[in-house]
């Protein structure tokens, strides 16, 4: 594994949503082959900086880097055929599209449509429950199955960067454990992962990295242990107790 | 027999969307002068909750009385009359309206305007506005200056900290009787939080009678503010009790806080 | 009499053809933007006088070629016209508003119908009168009895039904179609899969517009006679049927269509003195189904999300 | 203070750009007769062919040198809609170059300016609203009005009577649209059929702007009717007559009056509208200026086709002259002169009953014949080379 | 900036735009007007950038609110009086005033409550019709006719209204251009409507004994009727923008307001839909039915033309061009939509489509219309602004 290739870079990144200040001078950088997490109470920005990353919102300011070439100018999907592959908030699957069409877009997308037996194998060997439910509408299934899909759906598309935002949003516990291991497994076969969080325990658990937002700004950074030990992060993030 | 204590008492309610359970036999009371933590895990039916008490969702079955008033048939304004307010988890302000014009409508109830009044006693309609609109910005004052100084503005220009306080503040000068507010600290930094805490006890304080349902993610504010603590978890009360009761109890920890 | 119902049911399947091929349009466009395109029947106007004048040019300019092949190059020429038509429309009068109030799309959408028609009108060749579609399928037609079905009747029909197959294949089994449905469900989750989003609203316009230009020639074939005001119409009908069968579903619109058309020619036959007002008829239909049925025969419910 | 010297310019800037506007006003003593038509809308084509004939005889007033002032045309916009015609007739009174009026096409705009020129005291010539009640009612009320197109009782009449007693029809059917134009041509039509004992099977009406006949047609044929009557312009009547082949109703007559009248009906049904009869007020080609008159109109390049009330505008725009020429300028006394008149125009002599309405009237059967009107005197159909369906 | 500055600024303002609306109305030449037009734009450009006069103005309309308004209704009283040999100009002037009513009323939906209306030109039609019927085949006089209309038109409100408790923006917008189909097309169609002849002979209100269509001499110069006919659609005008300004000051307008920004926010405190929903609806057809009456009785004769659905588009225009939820914006779109195609008449075919290309370059690049909505402002409360 190459370490310390610089893989996602944000410099001095500014948003806003009409009038509000959404984000200020986030400098967040993704070595690959990494598994760093963003985290931050409901909204502190983690989503927004998600979305900046993708271009669904204008930065005002700042540059963004991927690989080294520039995205901070391109459209959402040149930057997902790029290779970052994404799972959005709240998931946000085609509710009446079934499985298998679900997981074909994303596909279709960015290749041809040809190969896709080989990488369905490889997803239904990951997530067997989902060959079960392949033509079943996706709105129609449980929280954690409409998880594995959506994780599956940026999975197919061999994405060099996996950017999740707050995948175990509504996931039964066990289920987060399951699920944390398998994004475990996911960048041990070579996807660098940007996951965001609220729940820091588990994220940290699994993370190389951190960074932590607050009000729209990195309030604290450093590796995970140094996060875990940081007065300031128990304070602004984990609550006193 | 009626209870007199028990401000809102929720029997039994059952939430269906298609096959979806969102509450699944749920029973809650709320005392009057009582604070009451309401909280799980993401997607346990806290909101639906809340949706289904004021009215706007109608419930699958069971039964939900008011003050001994049975309100399961109401529409959201006939309890909204009653003194059920609420706050929305993504704050739902009149966003083209300026902050105060917010304000001043959660004093719509207050007193029934009439359309006779509006023509023909338009100074006196007026000079009540302003009336209201003084009432409206000392109470915005109370809880941030700033945002007193800045109640001109409309509120979709408002950051989200304060979008929430201006909710707050909307839902207080409606008078309620039971306050339901949803993840009021969400957004907000540990000192922001902190002074919404003290926002909230000192309301309780001077409130008498007023009971209040908190949904909260934040543990410290569960715990610093909520007398008694409910538990959802996938539709279903799991635990109820006192917050130190909760912590130790094991359902809770495995379902909310995982298993460690 | 049964025989009289029966030709009045082959008119409204006739009328009832233009209608689903325009409301198609509306749904595709409400289902991927969210918006009501309200120029729509002005693509379809637009589309009768595109074909008219490459029909009157072929037949001009190559006399004696086989005119199956002739109708089918002015058709193809008349859908691409409207199509990339329909483009630039979305990107002038559609995309801008994007995020602002529902109300701006539907005033420039307006906007840019009345452009269109006006153009037509100033710059046709005495475009204020009313037109001729050149004649060019052979008059007669099977005769079953005393039941007559004209040629151009059949080959209106027999193209429909080739339309919604073709419509039906392209949804469910192309990739395009797989696209489409994918942004009307969710815009922002399409682009995240890395869906090209402006371009398959392109891609859609083009259809929708070509669709209302298939609809448009079939009104020149059927009709022969048209001018240069009478997309509005076509369009508000449209737009009602596709509210009928349900904004956003392909299927609905097709059922819509007909219905309307039903309501109108049976208005129109058999109500006393109801051909002045068929419309009052399919109008009060519509308003029916507003008040009792907003989300159409086939949509979605509409529920407020809290 | 710069920003103030600033303002101060372009104070003086607008007060001299005003002035200006307000400078060059004419020297040459001008008379102007006001033209009101549809210029724009549904009917703009014979609005605008009536515009050009009656420019075309005010340019040659002014050519023959006749008149001490130089007459103009303010020619108006009615947009066959009432509310623009008000807006039309207040601008043209407004005017006190403006002496006289022609107007309209549309009798609805004619019934809502005529108050406005009663008011006014302008006289007011109508060259093509045929509405009977423009004459019988309001021309008998204000002596500033006075129609020289026949009115549209006549033309009814004269069909029915042609086609009941010359021709021997006996059932009818009648379609008409819910225009002004079309209820009256139902109601005359339907007074003359009855009168002589014809029967009519079915009345029904269509909007202006309908294209989808098929219903109403395929109800048409169960009943089975001799002739089909319709009350209505030309694009609905064309549609209609492409419809009625369609239908397969060919052995059946469609006639109508003048608002058939025009080369565009045979243009646009094509091959369809062969055998249709129609009966058009005036017989132009008769008289002896017509010639002339049909050569000036292309001597002069307008852009428009003279259309079917061209010749009509022509006289109208002859009568005001004449009686401008008789009482000189002024509105009150040209008010009388016109009503009084006895002037030879293209299509005859006019002169005015006490209604105002024109006594010269003759009416002109015409039938389609190889995509053109043929005066039916002179068609194989008279001459029995070819059939009418029956 | 001292309060009698401002004053005078504001004055020097309204003489300015006084001038130029005197000016343009005069000019009878297309090429002319255009470039008045373009003069006056430039110029206000001009001041915007370069100085601070805009501003200064803005405030001025803020303190001084009450004297400017007065200045300006003085203004436009004196108006009529530049254009006393020409009647066409008042007639046209009443006419804008007219549609200013109507439109004022299509705000109470578009603006206050945030719903679509493409049935306020059938309003006006209905309004009208009632009127029209009630003078001539009953021969009441005009404000028994008024009272009738204004009846009537209420009564059509809420039946346009009630469907609209069950539909939203394009649906509801579907609503009303059905709604506006079916009158059009029933009045058509029916005998006693008069049908396609429609209504002539309308009667010229009296007032105080003066029938408003006689020209009466004072003092040696005669005053057309039409301007007393000015006066009094400028009187209806001024009453029913004190009753919108009341109405979207008090109470109603917030609650109309909460309606439109959020519905379920405004269910939880109480606020009821459906009656407000309605009295927007019934408030807005009132006001269309007066605009209605006074039309009729301005032309004399009304039909099925002045109801067609281009009338209820230009109202609709008129509102997103002023300015919604602003009434003085709202005022000046009716004005300007009502004029400036008067002076496009000139050029005939292009007319219509230099009026499309103009709303949606309106439309891209200011959509908040011309004199956006402001935030309500409450005097005497502590610390104001």
């Amino acid at each position: 594994m190459v370490k310390n290739e610089n893989i996602l870079d944000l410099r001095g990144v500014y948003t806003s949503f009409g009038k509000i200040k959404m984000l200020r001078n986030i400098n967040i950088h993704v070595d690959r082959g990494e598994i760093v997490c963003l985290l931050g109470s409901n909204g502190a920005g983690k989503s927004t900086t998600i979305r900046t990353i993708l271009r669904l919102i204008k930065p005002d300011k700042g540059e963004i880097y991927f690989k080294g070439t520039r995205i901070d100018g391109m459209k959402t999907y040149q930057i997902v055929r790029l290779g970052i592959s994404v799972v959005p908030e709240g998931r946000r699957l085609f509710p009446k599209m079934s499985v298998l069409e679900n997981i074909n877009i994303a596909i279709a997308s960015k290749e041809k449509i040809d190969d896709t037996g080989e990488k369905l194998d490889r997803i239904f060997e990951l997530f067997p429950v989902l060959k079960e439910r392949k033509s079943q509408l996706a709105g129609t299934l449980s929280g954690g199955e409409q998880a594995m899909l959506a994780i599956s759906r940026a999975l197919v598309q061999e994405p060099e960067l996996l950017i999740l935002d707050e995948p175990s949003f509504g996931l039964a516990p066990i289920l987060v454990e399951e699920f944390y291991e398998t994004i475990k497994e996911i960048n041990a076969q070579g996807t660098t992962i940007f996951l965001s969080e609220q729940n820091a325990g588990k994220a940290l658990g699994i993370s190389n990295r951190g960074y932590v937002l607050q009000k729209g700004e990195i309030i604290v950074e450093g590796s995970t242990e140094e996060l875990l030990d940081s007065e300031e992060v128990r304070d602004a993030y984990l609550g006193k107790e | 027999m009626v209870d007199n204590k028990k401000l809102l008492d929720a029997r039994n309610v059952v939430m269906n969307f298609g096959g979806l359970k969102a509450l699944d036999g749920v029973n809650v009371h709320v005392n009057k002068n009582e604070i009451l933590g309401l909280i799980g895990p993401n997607g346990s039916g806290k909101t639906t909750f809340f949706n289904v008490i004021t009215g706007l969702y109608h419930l699958t079955d069971g039964e939900v009385s008011f003050e001994g008033e049975n309100i399961t048939d109401k529409t959201p304004q006939e309890i909204a009359r009653l003194g059920i307010i609420r706050t929305f988890q993504s704050s739902r302000l009149w966003f083209e309206l300026s902050v105060l014009d917010n304000v001043i409508l959660g004093m719509y109830m207050r007193e029934k305007p009439s359309l006779f009044s509006s023509f023909f006693k338009y100074n006196r309609v007026r000079s009540d506005l302003e009336a209201k609109a003084e009432e409206a910005k000392a109470i915005l004052n109370e809880f941030n200056p700033d945002l007193a100084n800045n109640c001109y503005k409309r509120a979709q220009e408002l950051a989200l900290v304060d979008r929430r306080r201006v909710e707050i503040c909307r839902a207080l000068v409606a008078h309620p009787k039971l306050l339901l507010l949803d993840e009021p600290s969400a957004g907000m930094d540990p000192a922001e939080t902190k002074e919404l805490m003290d926002d909230i006890k000192r309301v309780r304080k001077t409130k008498k009678g007023l009971g209040i349902v908190i949904i909260e993610h934040d543990m410290t504010v569960i715990s610093t503010v909520a007398e008694r603590v409910v538990v959802f978890n996938f539709g279903k009360k799991i635990a109820e009790g006192d917050f130190s009761q909760i912590r130790l109890n094991k359902e809770v920890r495995e379902a909310y806080l995982g298993k460690e | 009499m049964f025989l009289t119902f029966l030709l009045q049911l082959k008119n409204s399947i006739m009328l009832g053809c233009q209608y689903s091929l325009i409301a198609i349009g509306f749904t595709l466009f409400f289902g991927i933007l969210n918006v009501v395109v309200f120029c729509h029947g002005d693509f379809y106007i637009f589309a009768t006088f595109a074909g008219a004048t490459f029909l009157l040019i072929f037949l001009n300019l190559l006399p004696g070629i086989v005119s199956v092949i002739l109708i089918a190059v002015a058709l193809f020429i008349a859908m691409v016209l409207t199509g990339f038509l329909g483009v630039v429309v979305e990107k002038v009068t559609i995309k801008p508003f994007r995020k602002s109030n529902p109300i701006i799309p539907i005033l420039s959408t307006l906007s840019a119908g009345t452009i269109i028609e006006q153009l037509l009108k100033i710059f046709y060749p005495a475009g204020s009168n009313p037109q001729i579609f050149p004649n060019i399928i052979p008059a007669g037609g099977i005769n079953i009895g005393e039941f007559l079905f004209g040629t151009n009747e059949i080959v209106i029909l027999l193209f429909t039904i080739v339309i919604f197959i073709f419509m039906y294949f392209l949804i469910k089994k192309t990739k395009i179609g797989s696209n489409i449905v994918a942004i009307s469900q969710d815009f922002e989750a399409a682009s995240m899969v890395g869906i090209n989003v402006d371009r398959y609203v392109s891609i859609t316009f083009f259809i929708g517009a070509s669709l209302a230009a298939i609809a448009g020639f079939m009104n020149g074939i059927y009709y022969t006679v048209f001018r240069y005001d009478m997309g509005a119409m076509a369009g508000i009908k449209g737009f009602s049927a596709s509210v009928v069968g349900g904004l956003g579903s392909v299927f609905g619109a097709v059922i819509g269509g007909f219905l309307m058309a039903f309501v109108e020619t049976f208005a129109a036959a058999y109500i006393p003195g109801g051909s002045a007002i068929r419309d009052v008829f399919s109008f009060v239909v519509v308003l029916l189904f507003l008040i009792f049925r907003p989300s159409g025969i086939l949509g979605e419910k509409i529920i407020d999300k809290v | 203070m710069k920003r103030r010297g600033f303002v101060m310019f372009l104070v003086v800037f607008l007060l001299t750009f005003s002035l200006l506007a307000f400078a060059g006003g004419q020297k040459e003593k001008v008379v102007k007769i006001a033209f009101i038509g549809p210029l724009t809308g549904p009917n703009a084509a014979q609005g605008m062919g009536a515009r050009n004939s009656f420019e075309l005889a005010i340019r040659q007033a002014n050519a023959s040198g006749e008149f001490p002032y130089k007459i103009e045309m303010l020619a108006l916009d009615d947009a066959s809609d009432p509310a623009v015609g008000a807006n039309a007739a207040n601008k043209a009174v407004s005017d006190p170059q403006v002496v006289a009026a022609a107007g309209h096409w549309n009798s609805p705009v004619a019934r809502a300016t005529i108050p406005i020129f009663h008011e006014n005291g302008v006289a007011l010539v109508i060259w093509g609203a045929i509405g009977v009640d423009l004459t019988d009612k309001y021309g008998k009320m204000y002596p500033e009005i006075t129609r020289v197109c026949p009115k549209l009782d006549a033309e009814n009449e004269f069909l029915a009577d042609w086609l009941l007693t010359k021709q021997g029809y006996k059932t009818f059917y009648i379609i008409h649209d819910t225009s002004s134009y079309g209820k009256d041509c139902l109601t005359f039509m339907k007074i003359g059929i009855e009168k002589r004992g014809g029967k009519i099977l079915g009345i029904d009406g269509v909007n202006v702007g309908e294209k989808d006949f098929m219903p109403l047609l395929t109800k048409v044929k169960e009943k089975n009717p001799q002739v089909l009557y319709y009350g209505g312009v030309v694009t609905e009547a064309a549609l209609l007559r492409v419809q009625i082949v369609k239908a397969g109703l060919t052995n059946m007559l469609y006639t109508g009056i003048s608002g058939l009248a025009d080369q565009k009906f045979n243009e646009v049904a094509g091959s369809a509208a062969e055998g249709t009869v129609i009966v058009k007020p005036g017989d132009p080609k008769e008289v002896k200026g017509w010639p002339a008159f049909v050569k000036a109109y292309k001597d002069a390049k307008f852009n428009e086709p003279m259309g079917a009330y061209g010749q009509y505008a022509y006289d109208a725009a002859g009568v005001i002259l004449a009686a401008l020429k008789k009482v000189g300028p002024d509105r009150k006394k040209l008010v009388s002169a016109i009503r009084n008149i006895k002037y030879k125009g293209l299509l005859g002599t006019y002169t005015f009953d006490d209604t105002g309405q024109t006594t010269l009237v003759s009416m002109t059967l015409l039938v389609s014949q190889d995509g053109k009107w043929v005066k039916w005197e002179d068609s194989e159909y008279a001459s029995g080379k070819r059939k009418l369906p029956r | 900036m001292k309060k009698g500055k401002l004053l005078l600024i504001g004055v020097f303002f309204e003489l300015l735009l006084l001038a130029l609306i005197v000016i343009f109305l005069k000019i009878d030449n297309f090429l002319q007007s255009i470039l008045i037009f373009a003069v006056a734009v430039g110029i206000w450009f001009l001041l915007a950038r370069k100085t601070r006069m805009v501003e200064n103005l803005g405030m001025a309309m803020e303190e001084k609110r009450k004297e400017l308004l007065l200045i300006a209704l003085l203004m436009v009283i004196i108006l009529p009086f530049f254009f006393l040999n020409n009647i066409y100009i008042i007639h046209i002037l009443i006419l804008a005033l007219i549609y200013a009513i109507a439109a004022v009323g299509l705000d109470f939906q578009m603006g206050s409550t945030g719903m679509v209306n493409f049935a306020q030109g059938t309003m006006l039609g209905i309004g009208a019709y009632t009127s029209a019927l009630l003078c001539t085949t009953f021969g009441v006089s005009f404000w028994i006719g008024l009272v009738g209309a204004i009846i009537v038109s209420g009564i059509f409100g809420v039946i346009l209204g009630l469907p609209t408790l069950k539909t939203k923006e394009y649906h509801l917008s579907l609503v009303t251009i059905a709604f506006a189909y079916v009158g059009y097309l029933l009045i058509l169609n029916m005998k006693w409507t008069g049908g396609p002849d429609g209504i002539a002979g309308i009667p010229k209100p009296k007032l105080f004994g003066f029938s408003l269509s006689r020209s009466i001499d004072i003092g040696g110069i005669s005053i057309p009727g039409k301007m007393l006919y000015f006066y009094l659609v400028l009187l209806a005008l001024v009453l029913l923008i004190i009753v919108a300004s009341r109405l979207k000051n008090s109470w109603l307008g917030l609650t109309w307001n909460a309606v439109r920004d959020d519905e379920i926010s405004a269910k939880c405190y109480g606020i009821r839909l459906m009656p407000y929903k309605l009295l927007s609806f019934v408030f807005g057809s009132v006001f269309a039915g007066i605009a209605g009456v006074l039309y009729a009785h301005l032309v004399g004769f009304i039909s099925t033309e002045s109801m067609a659905f281009s009338v209820d588009l230009l109202l609709v225009a008129m509102v997103i061009l002023g300015g919604m939820d602003n009434i003085a914006g709202v005022i000046v779109g009716a004005i300007l939509l009502v004029i400036i195609p008067e002076k496009f008449r000139s050029i005939q075919d292009f007319r219509i489509l230099l009026y499309a290309v103009t709303l949606i370059l309106m439309l891209v690049f200011r959509p908040q219309g011309l004199i956006p909505k402001k935030v309500r402002v409450y005097r005497n409360i502590s610390g104001n602004r």
